[in-house]
């Protein structure tokens, strides 16, 4: 599963996107979250406050209680700030 | 989906407003109104050397070609222009510009704040200061006050 | 009086918007939001050859110059400009141009509108349609609906 | 007293302006109004509907019971319609 990530969730994790392989009870976009800030301290700061940090599938916005079976694309990123 | 002309872009380069207005109402005769909208840039009182201006790509396009329909299935619009520009944007520098025509001035100005609002809140766009002192500064929080904005629109 | 720089324009002529937007933004660096609104004469289904404008010379700029100072005094404004045409307008053609500069973009939108809705319902403009067949239809008449779009900012 | 007309108003009377002597009976615009009904069948048919009849004084917008002493210019119109 791919996973993406924009403005300072990426500068936190360190990286743009990554392929990840979590454990089959990962079942929603929160569980996906908690399951990333247990891989490693610069994870655990990008969701050191998991509420803030929003989610999309496929490009699609996504509710934290949103299953993440069949997403090619999850994206994590702060509240936007365009416009 | 409606049959209004919608053009959504993504881009580093500057826009010319002129000639999406043009391209939205030259050489037609039922437009009555024209409503744009231009978000700039500004110094913060000298502070800011350039927003820096990262996006989601692909997602960007579709989601607020998304919102432009659903303008467009909300008001009685001939047609939308939205451009979100993507970089470096120095003080006084264009970054965004939303057009709406219509046959009449409430659903232009509705429609292009209604745009506007949406941008401001879900596109996925997130900007961080540069300062002039040549060290960069912090992304810019997101507000309240557009939350509420969007709100108004009941979604 | 405000300091914010307020330009009232009435003419025959066309009016070109880059270059007032261009007025109230350019080489500024603390304008963050731009709206325009432009009018144009439509031509009814084809019904129409001409919107024939008769104003009210010097009460027209007069007005429109209280209601624009107005406007820069109730919204944090940076500029306004309002021009309004006079004479034959073809369809296609503007007729009426306001354009806001504010910091913020709620301002921006508000101000405009609240300026077009005074243009609508106090300006002192009447039109008088003249039909494709040559002949002079009636004078425009006016909408209930600009009324209460007026009533709706407390004057 | 200068009094101007403008649009249908000024189409129905048959000029666009005019001097003016009413008698010292004639205080308010709503009485103006209804003197120059009585000048001419033109002017009865200008004024036909007085509640319709917008006015200005020295290129102010006044109410029908605004005195019209010391007025400069007294214009009478339709309802606009600009914008």
């Amino acid at each position: 599963m791919k996973v993406v990530y924009f403005a300072w969730v990426r500068e936190r994790i360190g990286k743009p996107e990554e392929e990840v392989s979590p454990p089959e009870s990962v079942r929603t976009v929160a569980d996906l979250a908690g399951w990333l800030a247990q891989q490693g301290e610069e994870y655990a700061y990008a969701f050191e406050n998991p509420a803030v940090v929003r989610a999309a599938i496929n490009r699609k916005h996504v509710k934290p209680d949103t299953p993440i079976a069949g997403a090619a694309e999850i994206a994590f990123f702060p509240p936007m700030t365009g416009g | 989906m409606s049959n209004v002309p919608v053009s959504v872009r993504i881009q580093a380069e500057p826009f010319d407003t002129a000639a999406e207005v043009a391209r939205l109402a030259e050489g037609r005769t039922d437009v009555g109104a024209v409503v744009t909208f231009t978000g700039l840039c500004r110094a913060e009182g000298g502070r800011l050397a350039a927003l820096e201006l990262e996006h989601y790509p692909g997602m960007a396009e579709e989601e607020i070609g998304r919102v432009a329909q659903e303008a467009a299935a909300r008001w009685p619009l001939q047609g939308v222009v939205a451009i979100h520009r993507h970089g470096r944007v120095a003080p006084g520098e264009p970054i965004v510009l939303v057009v709406t025509a219509s046959a009449h001035r409430a659903a232009a100005f509705e429609a292009a704040e209604f745009l506007m609002d949406y941008l401001k809140t879900r596109a996925p766009f997130w900007k961080k200061e540069h300062h002039v002192d040549g060290t960069a500064g912090d992304w810019v929080e997101a507000k309240d006050a557009d939350d509420k904005a969007m709100e108004r629109w009941g979604r």
